[in-house]
Order: structure tokens, then C-alpha cells, then sequence
């Protein structure tokens, strides 16, 4: 979008980015996948690949993601979004190819493919966002929903002896030798928003390295199936998401070893 | 002025999560409906206290915010 | 090139690799891990992609990443691995991107086993995959017709933007027969890739590469596309092979092996002057509808012959119309039907042929 | 005019190879041919067997129920294959270890001691080829000379330093075919 | 019990519960979500088993492990969901363990969409699973309907140690209409399950629950039990509804939300005066095979209605050998015809007719 | 299989047991599948609940495990053998239920179910059979294999750079919350053999006092496809498995943190 | 006799919810009735709209073309449905948001300020029952009476503070779709 | 004697791992076949030197052994 500056003194310092199209989205209000699809068209901005990228959209309410995106796009099915990057990594591998998953897609039904992804150090990267539930279906249990977190599928809340532990999908997918970059971000408030631009232009960066699979996990709002408002669903996050899910680099390239696991310590309140 | 910023309404949702970070307290939900039926945010800043900071564009999931800062004196 | 003496699933998977395929994506599964086999020592040897999935899952949607990006790509399983391949199958025909597989049946349901059978007919030719999704299903007899219709595979794939499927069964991906490879084709350059892959949105829109259409309409319109793909595919490709036709009063209708099985046994039967003839589709889909109907008018009686509990049967039937009767002769659960007991089938037949003709 | 040769025996006694040998050879001499092996999952013991058919025409089947001739390694494949073969066809018995005679009086049998003749060789994984030369002394289906010659180009490399010893086993089965001795009176 | 407004998918999980449901297995995926919500509500409040299983993978092989221990076990889910699920149905059919899916069918091929679609005849009636199994299809048109056969579905599932699949649309799944629950029925008890389940080799032999055989003689024995089962099905359990067909010159063939929507377009067109009647197959294996053969005697012209491209309609094909011109009308992609537009399919098959006999 | 004492003062001290078939196997000759079917039969016996254990067998050389147990036995598809084990645990709390799953099995195909598995806390005991390669379908590569390893599906040798890097499941398995037991053995000597032992044994008890998921990681040999003599496989998981699958309890009852990530440190050479 | 009744808005308007209404008081009354949404993934804004079908026979199609009345409660809803309801039929508009008048005049419209209307009673969300009234003070086909015993025990719990409201709403908009005002000359 | 073992013929399949760990070296293949086909592994001890001590029973995959001891004198 052209910008005509209200006032010829003043420079415009932030504009609509170029990697994303000019098109209103379908999330709700205050749903943060939106700040994360214009965290990564930033980054794809910066890095100059807009015309060489591939992005690959999951089953999820960022199903659509291929209309918000100005660059070519695959629309995977439900969790086989790392399986389609492979695939098209492989035979184009001059391109920059990134899956855009949710948690539903990625650590429940996808657990496989995302775990091999990993494994075979695919040179790809993978921005999961993490909000805790089923959003597109209307609000089930997801693996990384929080214990005793009420959901559809779980009315009295998540009962872990009966319905299992939330899954820490950064601390796992560190562990395997293959991710060259492992994260969690959150998008809870503009500090934590930055950090998390920073942690998803490391994983692009990682992939024209050339140094195998980078992954961002995204700690994101489900204002609708959460029943909150916008902002009460940032403040959830941060009271009782981050505690869960500690944020940090649990894998950056050179460190072997799962290094942080415990998170980087930084306070969730700190971002306030 | 040092800054102001421009938001673009066909995008703006009427979430309010801009209006809960300026520091300044400019922006604030519009009573009017867009086409699109939300209430879209508004700058009131007749004494030109908007310093551009940006953090209204960093939070806003829509990127409907357009920020201009001013121009190093030439 | 000679002839030489090859191991269908090696055959196949060389065919490929000459016809240009550039990428391969599978998981091991008897009896076609030959193919995978030949596939992960030659492909990287000539700078093209092998990659071991960890499931016929992921294999499948490897294969849609690949051919959403342009490339000739394939896969080969047998019959639980392609079952697991079915959401992706319907994903693929449903987004247009052209890929072929290579299904060498064995033994079923379940686990089964890993001798050769034709009990997923069905499966590849009426709908596994979910959705009003079709896809070209070629039936080759020989280790030379595997090798042919494999590399004609990718040219078909390409020219309707859809599945071809190459129906084989254990016995022809396991046997060893005199054959002739293609000669070898270079991959297409990147540069050539078709307009419609996602090479990154340079100099142009972007390509969004989908099966979703949230509006019935938009998905019924989409719908109509297909079909209207099919219905060229339907005029176009029906392929079958005849033996013995003419002046026949009894054929024999078996694809694949059994066909093949059955000419050793209509041969026998001729000794026996029993006027008795093969048609053999070599597509089952499209299925030579239109030659079956006049077979119908041709013969007095129609024999179909199957690897399985009597699947092709149904499309005879509809097909024929009934106008003449229609007997079945098939072996389940791996069971190669020996051409002697077809033979006895065949007499069979004629039997109750001339019973008739004794009342009449 | 169709010829159709079984080779059964326990695995890793060599049946499979000696009929794609067959198979390989009946191509170098411009015949069709087909070669059908039956398969288990790898860990699987028991018998293995394949199919060779060799003809002058295109090859329809590539199974039959009654073979023209038999080479049985070992007891289970006697059991199996005996009653099989076509009336007036060739049943090889790897007498070293089978220790019964065929019963069928319809049909040439050779009693070879497949592997006592592989011992006196210093290999005793030729057994397969002794009885291979020996059948082909009695079924005019392949020239001795085209099996060898075609055997020198087939060989695989790791098992090349075992071609002068292969051959010999082909001749003196061959030897052994046509020598009286070997046919159950 | 009374009649209340119930909404499909609530309706066909609190009936399976009724029927002693003893588990449920599944994923969410619209349209039949709120079946897995309801089944998550109500089964750990009666002390049964819910789990929500990682994938439809998963789940359907929840689903056999249960099946294995002889309780009645459940899953559901819709087109994608249920393409997942062909290996383990497979597997199912081929270890003889009895189990209901309810598939709430939505618009396809690949993702597709959430609208209601009939598009997946094929892949349960036909062979969706490799190999030779069958499973029984039950094709409700009404949520009352869609109680009953769900509720039945046990039954049949356990009489013939078979799949029986209730399949269902997105618009019975969503829509609400008055209708009337089973009574509560107890599950059986740990003791009552069946000889063959799997419950600890206590005071017997174990049990051994598989679907491989690597003997195919054995593997064919096996087949051949599983088929004489399918026969005494088709002898057995064979139903369908007629409405208006004494008489009629037409007849209307469609199952589900298509026959319901056709009755509406027929008594439409029986108010012009068009001899036009219904006939509702409600088992799609077993299919109506003879009826429809009678059928063909009967009418002058038959319009098969389908909310697919054309599956069941091959199937009336086979079955009426043609022997009156068969004539289609179907939307595809999740569009709902409106009964005006099946109207004018009948008024252009009667168009037909009197032409016919103008000539005539 | 009732024994006849050779000579009246001498009792039998060790016999066949009864929790095992009285048939031989398929197995080929040397491999350790059968050592890992003796183990689990003692385990069985000793605890006297033949009579209500279920097992679950998988799809691999061990797909007639059902044939050589005397217990009831369910045959699961490729790599869903936890999935039929939740299913037959659920619906039958008071049985024993175990699995017995291959690398190709667990780790491959069915990588999502056993994580899955692991985080519900499924209370079933998990035999795990790593011998780093793809043994009933004749010796392609496992996402065990080790980096370097030939086997027919990388002839050249594991190249980490392409065919990803092999998994190592226990370790990420200790990760889960849901995971009660997880340890790793191996079953090249007589001392390891023992030790393996006793961690089955745990895994069973584990199980009945309903503490929630646990896995026995067993390295394993395969003659046959590694192309070795018995003995000589045996020295290959010694002297190449066991120094990059460190053996040890990586998780149990109590510890919540994966304790001894880095395995137990007992040097592998200490078992001879 | 079968009345087919649509109403469509906004989601968040209460569209589903007072066709729900509708057929659940169609059931008390005895009738035959059938209510079908259109629905879309959880996220997705747009309208949302469903038909309820009533009748004293059984119900064929759950949906129809022409329907017998429509409630549009906002602009692109009007569009949408105005050309397909019956002649003769009946159209309920939402004046207070749609800005433009019905221009069918073979039916029966009325304009009926909902959102106003609501406002005065204090609770936006009633909207929908005030054109509900509206529609049955001129359809005869359910007694209001009826529909508001049937909202006293269909009403969520949740929203059971609100029940007094609720039926006010009811009563309104019954009281505007007899008044003549609401008619567009 | 200290202890024994016998040997289920219809279980040995010759792998010979046994023979590698009997401290005592009282096991050696057979060059007999067996049924199946297998040379029998088969115990030798003359001079009474078994001491039933496991070693053999723990590392056979076929659980062919039965290891025997002297009974605890009564
Ligand atoms: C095979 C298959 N199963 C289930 C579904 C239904 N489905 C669509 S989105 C979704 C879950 C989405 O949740 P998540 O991945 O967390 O994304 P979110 O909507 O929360 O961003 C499911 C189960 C499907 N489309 N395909
Ligand atoms: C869906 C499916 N895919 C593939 C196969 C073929 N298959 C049988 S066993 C096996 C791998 C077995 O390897 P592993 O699990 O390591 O067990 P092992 O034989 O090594 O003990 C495969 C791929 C199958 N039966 N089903
Ligand atoms: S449902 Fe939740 S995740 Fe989906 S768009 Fe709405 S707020 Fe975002
Ligand atoms: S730029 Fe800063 S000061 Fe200006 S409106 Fe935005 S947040 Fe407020
Ligand atoms: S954050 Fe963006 S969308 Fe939300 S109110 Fe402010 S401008 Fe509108
Ligand atoms: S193939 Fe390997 S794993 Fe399978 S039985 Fe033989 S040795 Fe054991
Ligand atoms: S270890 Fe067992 S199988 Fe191996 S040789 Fe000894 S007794 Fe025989
Ligand atoms: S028990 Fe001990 S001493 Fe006796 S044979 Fe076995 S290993 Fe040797
Ligand atoms: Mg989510
Ligand atoms: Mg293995």
C-alpha cells in the first residue's frame, strides 16, 4: 500500500509490509496470529527473499495464511505441512521454505512429521504457534492445552491423568541432533513481540545457512475459544502460559547439546 | 510534531489492543462501525504528543497502523 | 538399449528414473521394497532427490510438497502403505498436481500377506480417496508393459494435471522377465517447470496451491473442472488389449497377471477347440466401458478372472449389461490362480454353453 | 514349444540363482523367459522355490501347475514337487540329503548327490549347479555351453573368485546326468 | 421417552450411549464435532471411556484395540478424518473384531470444505480399505433415523463381527428435528464379553487377535469365511423405503438428505400430475440389488439423485441393467440441492417421456 | 515344558517358562529378539499375571510375537501398536498390557503414537526393540540406524546431511510428563542381559501400581541384515550401539526431571 | 400446510438462536418441524443464517429455495433474500441498521427498528426476538403465547437474568408488526 | 556334581553364543543336523565341571537350556 505522509516534515518509520498481501484477515480481533503473520512478512522483508520463498499453510485457522502471504504457497494437510516442505526443500533448495503450523497441526496430529523433519535436519523453518487449543474447530483440547484448562472437549478441565500432559514441543524437538534452532517466543506484549521477530529472523537466517531445521514456537491468544477479551487473553498468556512454557533458545547453532532447557530465565512479567 | 500515525480502517478490527500500549494514551476505539461492522480505533492528539514510538504498530494484529516519525532535520 | 532380463521393481523404478523423474519418496513395504531399494542407491548417483519417508503419510505429502513445486515425482507401496496414503491422495487430485504411484498388491485385508493379489481394485479405481476425486489407473501384464506404462505415467500425470496410478501386483513386481529399458531423459530444467508450480512469486502474482473452497459453490465449480477432466480422460486414453476375438463365443475378461495367467489358459483351451478369447484392459480407469458393451453382442458368454473376490466383476456387469451371462473365476488372499485351474473354468463355461444350446 | 523348470529347496541353498542362471542364459540364447520366485519376509527359514519357464514363443503364465521338470534340494521339496512334474518330465533329487527315491515311475528321475559332489569340489554351496548340470544333460532346454558362458558374465563380482569351482560343478553334473548310474532302476 | 429438537450429531452420540456404547475414540473434524463434545461430556459422567486421540490414525486403532477386548466401541469423524482411517479399517475388517463409524460426510476431494456432501459412496461402500472386506453402510435421512441406525449398528456390528458404518452428511449432522431417544441400555458387563475378546488367557487357550496369514491358502480360507459373511448380509439385511411408487412412471432413486430432499420434489410433482415415486436405499452394502432390478420393470425412467458427481448412480446402473433410461442429477462440493431443482429434474425426465411417446 | 531331572540330587534351577510358548521361533538364528521375548516371559511369570496380561504385537520380525507367548495377544498395524494398548488399557484396567514394538515400529511410523502414548501417561509397559535397522523387510535403513551404518536403503553409509540423524527415543521419551519409566538396555552380554531384565521387571511394576507410561529401550541384534555371525553382532551393539545410545534409567517413578539424561555411565565393556 | 421461515444477519446477531426458538416451539405446539444453519469454521465473521421449517406433516427437505418468510438482520441479508421469499410471503427488515426499504411489492414487508428497539429495552442482544414478535404478529404460525412459554424453558442458563427482556422483546415487536407503521407504502 | 544342563534339541538353532560364555567350555556345536536343520550345540563335561551357573541359560535367544544344581543338602 502507497503511504502519502499526512505532513511533509514526517518520514513514515513503519509501514504495511510487502510480504503481506493488502487484504483484511479473517481472525478475529485481538487474535495474535495476525501480530505473527506480520512478524514473519517483516522478516521476509528485511531478508530480501519475498520472490524466493515458499510458504506452506496448515489445517488450522491459519489455513488461509496463502492470502495473507504474498509469496507462493502449498496448503498442507493437517499436520503434513513439515512432510509438503520436505518435499518441495529438497527439489527447490535454492528457495526459502517455511511451515506455518498450529499446535493442534503440529504437535498432535503432526508429531511425526514434525519430529522427522527435525531429525533428518530438513533446512527449513517452521513457525508453530501455540494458543493452547483447537481455535478452527471451536475450541477442543489441544496436546499443549494448560492442566485443568476448560475446553469443549475437556468441560471440566484438562484432567492430565485422563487426557494427558501438555506437551513441551521445544524441549523436545531440541533434544534431537537435526534442529539447528529451537525457540520460544511470546506474543503477549510488545517487548516479547520483538524478541519474537528477532527469534523468527534467527530461524530464517539459520535456513540460508544452510545449517538444517529452525523452529519458533509462538506462545499466541485464542480470544474466541478462550472466551476473553483481547487483552485478557494477552495477560493469560503471560500468567499462565509463560510459568508453563518457559521462553528462551533451547537449541542454537554450534550448541549440541539442548542448551537452556530450562528456558532463558527472563521473567514473563519483564515484558510488561 | 516528532510523530504521528495513520490507521487504516478496512483493516482495524476494534480489538483495542493498540489503545492499552501508547503511552500517551491517544488511541482510542471510535463509536462508529467500520463497513466491515467493527468499532475502529482512533488518534486524538490535538497537542501533538505522539512521539512515533511504534508500540501501537508492534501490537496491533492487523498492521493497519502507518507510523511517521520526523525527518532528521535536513 | 537390449533386452534384459529385469525384476519388475527394479524395472519400474529404472523406468522412472529415465522417463525423468526427479524425485522419490516412499517407505519399504513387501513386496516392493525393490524399488525403494534401486531408487535410494541410483538417485542420488545422478544428483536427483530420494528421501526414506517415515511413513506412507509423510511419503505421500513429500510427494504433493515436491509436485507442487513442478517436479516429475513419484511413490510405490503396496496395499496397507497406500491405504495410509488415501487423505493425501485426495489432497493431490483435489489440488491438480500431477504425480504418478506405483502399487504392487499383495495379500489382504489387514496385514494379510505379501503374496500378490489384485484386491485393491477398488480402492484405485472407485474411490479410496475421499471426495468425487478420480485417478488414471494403468494395469500392466509384463515386466516390458510396467516399464512402459511407467514412464508414460509422468506424460499422462502432466497432460491432465492429475494421479496416475500404475496397478501392479507381487507377482509382477517379483519376477524377472526379458525387457527393454527408455532410453535415459534428463529431469527438466527449473527453469522449465510447468506455469502453474510454486517457484517463488518473482515477477508475478503469487501461487496458492490448495483443496479448500470454503464455498460450495466455488467447490462445485472446481468440482465441474475435474469431471470435466475425467470425462476427457474417459474419451481419450481407454486402452485395452484383445487376443483371440474373433469368432469367439466365450471371453475371458482379466487385467494385469490374470490376464496374463488367463492367455496361457485360453491358449490351452483353443487346443481344446473351445472358442474362446481375452480382452484385456490395460486402463481400468478409464475402463474400455464402450468395448465391453459391443463384447456383449460379440460373445455368448463372458468369463472375468481376478486376483481377488470378484472387484472388476461390478464394472463388467454394468458395463455388459448382463446381455450375455457373466461367470467369475477368482483367487483370493495372495493365491496366484494356476492357468490350469482357469482353463478348467473356461470349460466350465462352455459346458453350460452347450447344455443350453442342448435344451434350446 | 514351452519348457517350465521348478527349483525348491531350504534358503541359502542357492535354487533361486540357479534359476535365474537358467533364466540369464535362456535370454543370452534369444529365447523368452521367465523366472517367478516364491518370498517370505526376510527372517523367514522354510523353502525356497522359483519358476523358470523357457520358450520360443511369448510367455503367457508365468507359474504352472505341472512343471516339465524338478531339481528338489532337499526332502519337503520332493514331497511338494514330485507329484507335480508333468508325466515324462525330468525330476532331479539332490540325493545327498534326501534320503528317498522318487515313487513315480512316469517320469525321468536322477538321483545326484548334489552336495557330497560339492564337498569333493571344496564348495559346498555349488550343489545348486551340479544338479543344474545334471538336468540340463537330460532336458534338451539350454546348451551346457550357453549356461557356462552366460554364468562367466552373471556372476556376481563377490562371488567371482568362485567361478572356475561354479563351472566345474556344471560339468560334473552334467557328467553325472548322463552317466546310467544316477537313474533310480 | 418424549420427542425433543435434537441436533444430528448430539443425537447420534447420545443413542450410541443409549445403545451401551462403551467407548469412544476420535479427533475433532466439522462437521461432527459436537459428537466428539458430547461423547467428552457424557462418557466420563457415566464412567465409560472418551479419549481424544492424537490423529484419526490413532483413533481408529484405539478403536480396534478396544474392539479386541469385546466392548462396544465407536468412533466418528468426516471425509479427511475418515480417509485416515482406511489402513486400520482394513485391519478391522480383516481381524473380524465388530465396531461402528458414524462418517458425517462433508464437501471434497482433499480438504475441501464443511458444507454436506454424499461424495464418499464409494470409499465405504466400494473399498475404501484394501483388500477384500466389506462393511455394512446404513445411510439415515432423518435425525430419528439417524438414531435408530446407530443404535442398530451395535447390533449388526456384533451379529456379524463386522464394521458397520452409519454414514451420514453435514446437514444431518447440523440440522435439529424433533425425535426420540432409545432408552438407556447398560453396558454389558466385564464378564459378558464375547468368547473370542481378548481378556486374559485365564482357565483357557490364549487368544491371538491378527489379520496376517502369511499361508495365502490360509489367507484365502480365511477370505472366503469373510465373504460368505457379506452373502448371508445380502441375504439378511437388505433395506430400503418407497414412497409413492405404485403406479409411478418415475422413480427416484437417492439415499440420505437426497431422498429426503427428492420426497419434498416428488410431491411436488405429483401435484402437476407427474407419476413420480421414491425408492430409498437405506442399506448401501447391502444394496437393494433385486429391488431395483424389479424396479426397472416397473417404471418407465429412473432419476438417481446424488449430492456427489454420480457414485451410487453406477451402482443403480449394474442393478437395473439399463433396461429404462437412468438419467443423474447431483451437485457436488457441499451444495444442498433444493428440492425446486430436483423438481425440474423430474419435470425434464417427464419431458422426456412424453416426447418418447410422440414418437412412439 | 515338564523336565526330567538327569539325576535325583540335582534340582532345575532354571526352565522354560511358562509365560512362553512351548514352540521355536522364526527367529533367525542369534538374534536377540528371542533373549528379549525369554526376558519379558520371566518378568510375566514371576509376577504371576500370565492370566491377565494382553500384549500387543507390532508389525516386524516380531509380528508373530503372538505365536510365542502363552498370552493373549493383539496384532497391531505398523507403528500403532500403543494406539490398540490404549484402546484394550482403557477398557480393561485390571489386565497387564504391553507392547512390543520394533525401531522401524515405534520410532518411524509410529513416532506420534508412542509420544502421544507417553504424554497421556497411558499405563502400559512398552518393549522396545532397537536394533538400528528395518529387519523383516530385509535390512533398510531405521531411524535408529546409526550415522555411517550401510544398510540397503543408504548404501553408502547413514549420511546424517541427507537421511536425517538416528533418533534417540528414550531420551526424548524421558522428556514427556506423562512417562513414569524410561530406560534404556541392551542385550549383548550376560550382565546386560540381567540388568535388562530387571528393568523390564520394572516396567511391569510400574504398570500395576498404575505410576503411568513406561518403556524398555532394548538394543538389540540383527545378524541376518547386518551381515554378521551371532557373536560378532553381539560386539557391534558393544563396541558401536552402546557408546551413542547410552544405556540407563532415564526416568523413574518420582523423578519428575529426565534424571541421568546422559545415561547411567556404566561403561559398556563392564558387562564382559 | 408448510411455512418455511429464514433468518439471516450478522454472526453474534442471534440469527440461529431465534430459529432454534422457533422450531422448539414448534415441537411444543405438536407441529412438525426441521431447523438447518449454515455454518462456517469457528473464526470465520460473515452472516449467519438458518431455516426453520413447520408443519402439521412430515418434513421433507430441511431447506428450500423460496422460503414463506425471511428476518434479515442486516443489509447484505436483505439482499440476499428478498428476491427468494415467496410471493404473497412475509419480510421482516432490521431498519435500524438497513438503510434502504424492501422494493419487492408483491410481499409482505415490514420495517422494524430491532436494534432501537433493543436499545430501549436496555440489551443489544435482543434484537432478533424483536423482529421474531414482529414476524408472528403477521404469520400465523405459531401463537406468540406458545413461543414464549417455549423461550421460559429453552432459555440457557446463563442468559436466564435475561428472560424478562427477552419476552418483553417478544411482546414489542409484536405490538410493531401490528401497528401499521412498520409497512412501507 | 555341582549342577548341569540339558539342551531342548528342538530349540538350539546353532547360533553358538552359549559357547562363548560357559566359564567352563563345556559347550560346543554338534556337526550333526538337527530336525530343522541346525547343528545342535552340545554339552561335554566328563569331568563333572558344570556348575549350573546360568551363564549359558541368560544368553541363549532360544531359552533351549534347563540348567540343573545340587539341591541344598536336606
Ligand atoms: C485429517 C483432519 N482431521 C481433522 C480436521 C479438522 N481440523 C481442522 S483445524 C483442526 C485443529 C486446528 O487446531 P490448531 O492446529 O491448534 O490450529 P488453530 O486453529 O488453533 O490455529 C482440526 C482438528 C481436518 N481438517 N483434517
Ligand atoms: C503401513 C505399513 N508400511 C510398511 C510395512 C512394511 N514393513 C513391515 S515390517 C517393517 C519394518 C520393521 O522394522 P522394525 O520395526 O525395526 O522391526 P524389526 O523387523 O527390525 O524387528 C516394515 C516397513 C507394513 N507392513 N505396513
Ligand atoms: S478462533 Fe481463535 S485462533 Fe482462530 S482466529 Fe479466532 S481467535 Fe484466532
Ligand atoms: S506511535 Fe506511540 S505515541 Fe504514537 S500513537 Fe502509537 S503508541 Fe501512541
Ligand atoms: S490493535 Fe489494530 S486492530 Fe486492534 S484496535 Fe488497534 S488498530 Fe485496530
Ligand atoms: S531379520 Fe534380523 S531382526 Fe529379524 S529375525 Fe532375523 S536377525 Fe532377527
Ligand atoms: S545359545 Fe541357544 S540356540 Fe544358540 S547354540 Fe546355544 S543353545 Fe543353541
Ligand atoms: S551352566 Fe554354566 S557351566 Fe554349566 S554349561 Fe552353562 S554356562 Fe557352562
Ligand atoms: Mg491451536
Ligand atoms: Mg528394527
Amino acid at each position: 500500500m502507497s503511504v502519502q505522509a499526512p505532513n511533509p516534515t514526517l518520514a513514515p518509520v513503519v509501514r504495511y509490509p510487502e510480504a503481506l498481501a493488502p487484504t483484511p484477515t479473517h481472525y478475529c480481533p485481538g487474535c495474535t496470529h495476525g501480530i505473527a503473520h506480520r512478524l514473519v512478512a517483516e522478516v521476509i522483508d528485511e531478508l530480501g527473499v519475498r520472490e524466493e520463498t515458499i510458504g506452506v499453510a496448515s489445517v488450522g485457522c491459519s489455513v488461509f495464511a496463502y492470502n495473507y502471504f504474498s509469496v507462493d504457497f502449498a496448503q498442507a494437510p493437517h499436520g503434513r505441512a513439515p512432510a509438503l516442505a520436505t518435499g518441495i526443500k529438497r527439489t527447490s533448495p535454492d528457495k526459502v521454505v517455511f511451515t506455518y503450523q498450529g499446535d493442534g497441526d503440529l504437535a498432535s496430529i503432526g508429531a511425526a512429521e514434525i519430529l522427522h523433519a527435525a531429525a533428518r535436519g530438513e533446512n527449513i523453518t517452521v513457525i508453530f504457534i501455540n494458543n493452547a487449543i483447537y481455535g478452527m474447530t471451536g475450541g477442543q483440547m489441544a496436546p499443549t492445552t494448560l492442566a485443568g484448562q476448560r475446553t469443549t472437549s475437556s468441560p471440566l478441565g484438562r484432567d492430565v491423568k485422563l487426557q494427558g500432559h501438555p506437551l513441551k514441543m521445544s524441549e523436545i524437538l531440541a533434544q534431537v541432533d537435526g534442529a539447528a534452532y529451537v525457540a520460544r517466543r511470546s506474543l503477549h506484549d510488545v517487548v516479547n513481540i520483538r524478541r519474537a521477530k528477532k527469534a523468527i529472523r534467527k530461524a530464517f537466517e539459520v535456513q540460508q545457512q544452510g545449517l538444517g531445521f529452525a523452529m519458533v514456537e509462538l506462545l499466541s491468544s485464542c480470544p474466541t475459544n478462550w472466551g476473553m477479551e483481547a487483552q485478557e487473553a494477552l495477560d493469560f498468556i503471560r500468567d499462565d502460559m509463560v510459568p508453563f512454557y518457559p521462553l528462551g533458545e533451547f537449541k542454537v547453532p554450534g550448541n549440541g547439546a539442548p542448551g537452556g532447557a530450562k528456558g532463558d530465565g527472563q521473567h514473563p512479567k519483564g515484558g510488561r | 510534531m516528532k510523530g504521528t500515525v495513520t490507521v487504516d480502517e478496512a483493516l482495524c478490527k476494534g480489538c483495542g489492543l493498540c489503545t492499552g500500549v501508547c503511552p500517551k494514551g491517544l488511541l482510542a476505539l471510535s463509536t462508529r462501525f467500520s463497513e466491515r461492522g467493527y468499532h475502529p480505533v482512533e488518534l486524538t492528539d490535538p497537542d501533538d504528543l505522539c512521539t512515533g514510538c511504534e508500540l501501537c504498530s508492534v501490537i496491533c494484529p492487523e498492521a493497519a497502523f502507518t507510523v511517521y516519525r520526523e525527518r532528521a532535520a535536513a | 538399449m537390449a533386452r534384459q532380463l529385469l525384476k519388475g521393481n527394479v524395472a519400474f523404478a529404472e523406468a522412472a528414473i529415465r522417463a525423468g523423474c526427479e524425485a522419490y519418496f516412499g517407505y519399504p513395504i513387501t513386496p516392493q521394497t525393490e524399488a525403494l531399494e534401486h531408487m535410494a542407491k541410483r538417485m542420488p548417483e545422478l544428483g536427483r532427490t530420494f528421501v526414506q519417508a517415515e511413513s506412507e503419510v509423510a511419503a505421500i505429502n513429500m510427494v504433493y510438497g515436491a509436485a507442487t513445486a513442478g517436479v516429475r515425482v513419484m511413490t510405490s507401496s503396496s496395499s496397507p502403505g497406500v491405504s495410509l496414503m488415501m487423505e493425501g491422495l485426495s489432497y493431490i487430485a483435489g489440488s491438480r498436481v500431477p504425480m504418478v504411484i506405483v502399487d504392487v498388491m499383495r495379500g489382504g485385508p489387514g496385514l494379510g500377506n505379501i503374496a500378490p493379489a489384485q484386491s485393491d481394485y477398488n480402492q484405485m479405481v472407485k474411490g479410496g480417496p475421499h471426495g468425487d476425486a478420480r485417478m488414471i489407473v494403468l494395469a500392466p501384464a509384463t515386466v516390458q508393459e510396467l516399464i512402459d506404462l511407467t514412464a508414460e505415467a509422468f506424460e499422462l500425470a502432466e497432460r491432465y494435471r492429475c494421479i496416475t496410478v500404475v496397478l501392479a501386483d507381487g507377482s509382477l513386481g517379483q519376477m524377472m522377465e526379458p525387457a527393454e529399458l527408455p532410453p535415459m531423459t534428463e529431469p527438466r530444467r527449473a527453469e522449465d517447470r510447468p506455469a502453474w508450480a510454486l517457484t517463488g512469486a518473482s515477477g508475478r502474482e503469487p501461487h496458492a496451491i490448495t483443496s479448500i473452497y470454503l464455498d460450495p459453490e466455488e467447490e462445485e465449480a472446481y468440482n465441474q473442472e475435474l469431471q470435466a477432466t475425467y470425462r476427457e480422460i474417459e474419451r481419450q486414453e481407454v486402452r485395452f488389449e484383445e487376443a483371440y476375438l474373433a469368432g469367439a463365443r466365450i471371453a475371458v475378461v482379466a487385467f494385469g497377471t490374470a490376464g496374463r495367467l488367463s492367455l496361457t489358459a485360453i491358449e490351452a483351451a483353443r487346443d481344446e477347440d473351445i472358442a474362446v478369447g481375452l480382452l484385456r484392459p490395460v486402463t481400468l480407469f478409464p475402463f474400455p466401458e464402450e468395448r465391453l458393451r459391443r463384447l456383449a453382442h460379440e460373445v455368448d458368454a463372458i468369463l472375468v478372472v481376478e486376483m481377488n473376490a470378484g472387484q472388476m466383476l461390478g464394472d463388467v456387469r454394468r458395463a455388459t449389461r448382463e446381455r450375455v451371462p457373466i461367470h467369475f473365476f477368482g483367487r483370493t488372499g495372495g493365491v496366484v490362480p494356476m492357468p490350469e485351474e482357469v482353463l478348467d473354468a473356461i470349460r466350465g463355461v462352455q459346458a453350460e454353453l452347450m447344455r443350453e444350446e442342448a435344451v434350446a | 514349444m514351452q519348457t517350465e523348470i521348478v527349483i525348491s529347496g531350504f534358503g541359502g541353498q542357492g535354487a533361486l540363482f540357479a534359476g535365474q542362471l537358467l533364466a540369464y542364459a535362456a535370454l543370452d540364447a534369444g529365447l523368452h523367459t521367465t523366472w517367478f520366485p516364491s518370498y517370505g519376509p526376510e527372517m523367514r527359514g522354510g523353502t525356497a522355490h522359483c519358476t523358470t519357464i523357457i520358450s520360443d514363443a511369448p510367455i503367457g503364465s508365468p507359474v504352472v501347475r505341472n512343471p516339465r521338470a524338478a531339481i528338489v534340494l532337499n526332502l519337503p521339496s520332493l514331497e511338494r514337487y514330485e507329484p507335480l512334474v508333468k508325466a515324462g518330465g525330468v525330476l532331479v533329487v539332490n540325493s545327498s540329503i534326501v534320503d528317498r527315491r522318487p515313487r513315480r515311475t512316469d517320469l525321468e528321475a536322477l538321483l545326484v548327490p548334489g552336495d557330497d559332489t560339492a564337498q569333493e569340489l571344496g564348495e559346498k554351496r555349488v550343489t545348486n549347479l551340479v544338479l543344474l548340470g545334471a538336468l540340463l544333460a537330460r532336458l534338451p532346454v539350454l546348451e551346457l555351453s550357453q549356461v557356462k558362458a552366460t554364468l562367466d558374465h552373471v556372476i556376481p563380482a563377490h562371488r567371482r573368485n568362485l567361478l572356475e569351482t561354479n563351472l566345474q560343478a556344471l560339468e560334473r553334473g552334467a557328467a553325472l546326468g548322463t552317466s546310467e548310474a544316477v537313474a533310480p532302476v
